[in-house]
């Protein structure tokens, strides 16, 4: 075990895929002589030289098709979005082009990429730079999506990622980049698709994943200090999703409170929360509570920009609703 | 193209491309009669017209090093690459011996095997695809080129903009072919562009054009082919305007009313079948016999194509839930 | 009254509404001389001059942001999408500017602005030309989302739309286009934001828009033959949400189902599901039920195509489990 | 520019140029200080060195009529249209008094009633908004041009070539400014591109295009005049790449280590303040007093900014979903 940011746990990920396996390029803008905009991708141009870490211009559409037409010409980039609000650019090529290829050609054609950057609110950024789009990709079959909160799982699920034949959506976050935590040496991979039960409780299951675990195992201690237990999944991954672990320890706590910082509409959260109503609808003692970010772009001025996000004191009034306390 | 290079053809080449060609004639309209018969739904868009573009390209570069990519009109492409014409009429009937399982349909063709790497619907949306395929080829050192195919609607998407200018500063290997059948849907060309002469477009990326005659099957294959040498030799994109010509309209829905009858049949007297059986007739490598007989294998061939479709299975319904993840 | 088709019916409210208000104009690919690809803006080019029906090239992303632009500005654009499939490529113009334009600016501009075309499976259109991307466009704040069912409904909430103020998406549908239905002489408006019950009933609530309207319908009349009697709530607006109508027949119903073409995941019909789900917690007697889209990219062959689909029958199985039937 | 223009300026309006380049010199100076002592926040982009293209292009044009759209580094355009710096300070403050309530931030500077129409932080978006407020001059024949104002940067984005196209086909009266500082964030403008002349990409659309010297405010004034001109009177688009440099890193957190020292210092001596000044000086339109005076008349007014941005409110809490809907 190390002591590692996330930055660098994705490094790692990056760095012991590239060495291991030529077929693994990066593609980004400023990911080579800038070192990256956060950084992420320090080093690897030195390392590996321009062919596999090359600097794109602005041209988000453009740089995305790329990178899945290598994929299916059997390279395995991976793409790095400056931040998923550019990706908006990009969503024909992943949505038409990555998520259907192969169903398209009747399995002829896998397409073995990920698409990594920074995705919701940061600080201070305003509407168009703050926004948590996984809703958008998760709707999609044929594309896997990913979110991993810790350092460990940082870089377990992004070799995991690399090495899927499949479209990888990897959900990193500006806030998280700078946090320490403990990676196991050597060889880390964790299976996408697997939930993690972050903090065992019997009261209420709180439902998370992304920046926002951090958090939540905040609230969850702040709870115990009330004397309530909660028990906090991290979902790490949306597609596919672990459904399983859910309903288990919903059916163990029979309440349960899904945190996710996108908006509510037609959302990750919204959609757990409807699958855990549906299908633990007689185990569930209470409504199952959502807390998101608000229904509002977000906002410059800071106040408001956390008065519309997820927040601990949202996070206990929900447990409570739940518990009827 | 050079004089002379005609010339220089050798006859066997000739033939083949006669015969793709008049393949790709035959099955298009048997493919349009079976649309009328219902055996194929949605959007189909035929080749009728355009086979030199498709013929004499693809038979100028080595599929097995080298790729093509198109769009949604890509029957051409496909048979011109040497798919099977059962595999292609199975996949337009929606059987699951299709080339696609069935899951595709006309806009998506694909032959792994055969580096046809599609097939696409959405306008545009293939040319970042085809440069990716050439950015791989440029890594891996392993020669190849790529065909990337568009049409005159195409080239005012933001993504032909993005790819040429990448695929210039990375000195990739691909052929940009605009192929420019004066129509996107009902739209002239000259209706949406601010040039008429695409080759300048080229200029913005330090690419350099060239206009190529689409409706000789031989010119296509030299002017390719110098194309393609250039882009293996020197590793840099190439940008070619294919003037060519669609006989149909845009789909089978359309009946192409935005354009004259007297436009229309001014084309078929430059028709590339015609163009190159009368230069073989003439030039005495061509007998009427010969013709008739290669036009009637082309047609028992898609005889045999459609048989082959319609005896075929549907798909199981567990297919719905395959091929969504590798 | 009289009986006109949808295609009609749309037409007619763009008519109208070009005849009314001189900065109301059409842009699109094929909407002039062709006269629409599907159709629905016939006439139009000749009767009110290529200035305000324009053609424009095959350049999404750069006619729906121009459609934007000349909105702040003053005009009120109506943007036809040949389909919405074709709208990825405009997904930043949508959600980056229109959608958050008026809050960036702190209220000082509003962008009058209608994106309208075919939206959602036609048949044997394959995986890229069949999607129902409504679920992308509901998860923003700032935008309006309108589905009819009907062609009174289609023309009433389309000249609701273009005389809105704000960006409004407007779905229609391919298999939509040559219905026939009565519609209101003179002037007929639908406010965006209402609901409206199609079939009154007391034993289920049946919750939809858009296309499968008619199908629920279908299944109503198949349930009354068998004895349940199925009300019908059509939300024709999906953003805002009239989510008062729907909660007013659950809690007389007691039991809900949700028909939604799109694919489930974060989606229209799964946030609707969790919405009832939560809001009417105590009134329910069963497990709100989903009928969507399956979660595949669409197929071509016919067959699976109707299978990736809801259907009478999976309708009927549905509200069968919520009666417990 | 034409020789004898600069003559034929008036003293008048040079003075006004010198003093709104050290406007907005000073207000960033500010800012930067501010954002030092954690009073701004996020992404905050600096125009310092690039003063000469807004002061000099926005006097060329009549706000009356004309419009202006730009990208996220904002400030000097804002600065350049007359917005009052208490509101644009207060905006990078996020406070209530902002020029767009404390939403937008430094990226997102508005104000409907001097046509000037952002402000958007993603690259090359604003382009096809500049052209459909043309398409509203052009359609409502109100005489109205179009400033689009993108970096060297954004000039690869589909966004530009969809643009051009149509403003060409549509004759749309838009002046498309790519204002080339030389980098994009640590990009160097010719790693990313395939031409260094971007002039040579008007011509893909037909477009006319012009180098202009933006260190020189006069010459920027006299092109962009001259450019308005040609657009108002023929209805037409014109593409001006304006060649400027930006003297901090790309924003508040980039230490810009891309470049040499050198260079920066090099450009430091074409800075436009001083070009502008040296050549009043010379000429005895300007004494070093009343240049003394014009300064410290600029650091009053950004004091005052910052005084007013300090001592405003914060947002109510209600504003949170305020302004999402009309
Ligand atoms: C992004 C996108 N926009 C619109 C369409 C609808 N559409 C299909 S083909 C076509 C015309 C394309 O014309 P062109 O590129 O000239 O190709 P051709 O049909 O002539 O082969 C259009 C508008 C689409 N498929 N994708
Ligand atoms: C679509 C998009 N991609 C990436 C970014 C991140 N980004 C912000 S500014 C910038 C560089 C732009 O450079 P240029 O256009 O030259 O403008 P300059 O900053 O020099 O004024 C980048 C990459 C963005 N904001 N939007
Ligand atoms: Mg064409
Ligand atoms: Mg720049």
């Amino acid at each position: 075990m190390s002591m590692v940011t996330f930055r660098e746990a994705l490094r790692a990920a990056m760095d012991e895929e590239m060495e291991r396996d030529d077929s693994v390029i990066l593609l980004g803008e400023e990911v080579g002589q800038y070192n990256g905009a956060y950084k992420v991708s320090q080093g690897l141009l030195e390392k590996y030289g321009p062919e596999r870490v090359r600097d794109t211009p602005i041209s988000e559409e453009g740089f995305t098709g790329i990178g899945i037409g290598a994929a299916m010409a059997g390279l395995r980039p991976v793409v790095e979005w400056m931040t998923f609000n550019f990706a908006l650019q990009a969503m024909d090529q992943v949505i038409s082009n990555a998520a259907k290829m192969r169903y398209m050609s009747g399995g002829q054609f896998s397409v073995p990429i990920v698409f990594r950057g920074p995705n919701g609110p940061a600080e201070y950024l305003g509407a168009q730079h703050s926004q948590a789009l996984q809703s958008l990709f998760a709707h999609f079959p044929g594309l896997k999506v990913v979110a991993p909160s810790t350092p460990a799982d940082g870089k377990g699920l992004l070799k995991a990622s690399i090495r899927d034949d499949n479209p990888v959506l990897f959900l990193e976050s500006e806030m998280m980049y700078g946090l320490k935590g403990e990676v196991p040496d050597g060889e880390h991979i964790v299976a996408l698709g697997s939930a993690d039960v972050k903090r065992p409780g019997k009261d209420v299951t709180i439902v998370t994943y992304s920046k926002p675990v951090r958090m939540v195992l905040e609230a969850a201690e702040a709870l115990a200090a009330e004397g309530i237990d909660a028990e906090v999944v991290d979902l790490r991954s949306l597609r596919p999703l672990d459904e399983r672990t859910v309903y288990d320890s919903v059916s163990r706590t029979n309440r349960c409170v899904v945190v996710d910082e996108s908006m509510p509409f037609a959302s990750v959260g919204s959609h757990v929360a409807w699958l855990v109503s549906h299908n633990c609808f007689d185990e569930l003692d209470a409504s199952v509570e959502l807390v998101s970010g608000e229904d509002v772009p977000m906002p410059y001025n800071h106040s408001l920009e956390l008065a519309a996000q997820p927040s601990i004191l949202k996070i206990l009034e929900a447990v409570k609703r739940v518990l009827y306390a | 193209m050079a004089i002379g290079k005609k010339e220089r053809l050798g006859a066997q080449i000739e033939a083949e491309f006669l015969k793709k060609m008049l393949l790709i004639r035959r099955f298009e309209e048997k493919a349009a009669q079976m649309y009328g018969l219902k055996k194929i739904g949605g959007f189909c868009h035929l080749y009728i017209g355009q086979e030199a573009a498709a013929v004499g390209a693809l038979a100028a570069i080595d599929l097995g090093r080298d790729y093509t990519v198109g769009a949604y009109r890509d029957h051409g492409y496909a048979l011109a690459c040497g798919m099977d014409p059962r595999g292609l009429m199975a996949e337009l009937f929606g059987k699951a011996t299709g080339v696609s399982r069935g899951k595709g349909g006309s806009m998506h063709f694909f032959d792994a095997s055969r580096h046809m790497l599609g097939g696409n619907g959405i306008v545009g949306a293939q040319i970042p695809i085809a440069t990716g395929i050439a950015l791989k080829c440029h890594y891996r050192k392993d020669g190849g080129v790529v065909l990337c195919w568009f049409g005159d609607g195409a080239i005012h998407q933001g993504s032909f903009h993005e790819s040429l200018n990448m695929a210039k500063i990375w000195k990739l290997p691909i052929i940009y072919i605009c192929e420019n059948n004066q129509y996107g849907m009902g739209t002239d060309f000259r209706r949406v562009s601010s040039v008429t002469d695409f080759v300048v477009m080229g200029d913005s990326y330090g690419i350099r054009g060239t206009q190529v005659n689409g409706m000789d099957v031989v010119e296509v294959f030299h002017d390719v082919g110098e194309a393609a040498e250039r882009a293996r030799a020197e590793s840099t994109p190439v940008f070619l305007e294919i003037k060519t010509y669609r006989y149909r309209g845009h789909s089978m829905s359309d009946p192409a009313k935005y354009r004259t009858p007297e436009e229309l049949e001014s084309y078929k007297k430059q028709d590339p079948i015609l163009i190159l059986k009368s230069r073989m007739e003439e030039s005495g490598r061509l007998t009427a016999e010969a013709y008739a007989a290669l036009d009637s294998e082309c047609k028992s061939t898609c005889d045999d194509a459609v048989k082959f479709a319609e005896e075929s299975q549907e798909p199981e319904p567990s297919a719905l839930y395959e091929d969504i993840l590798a």
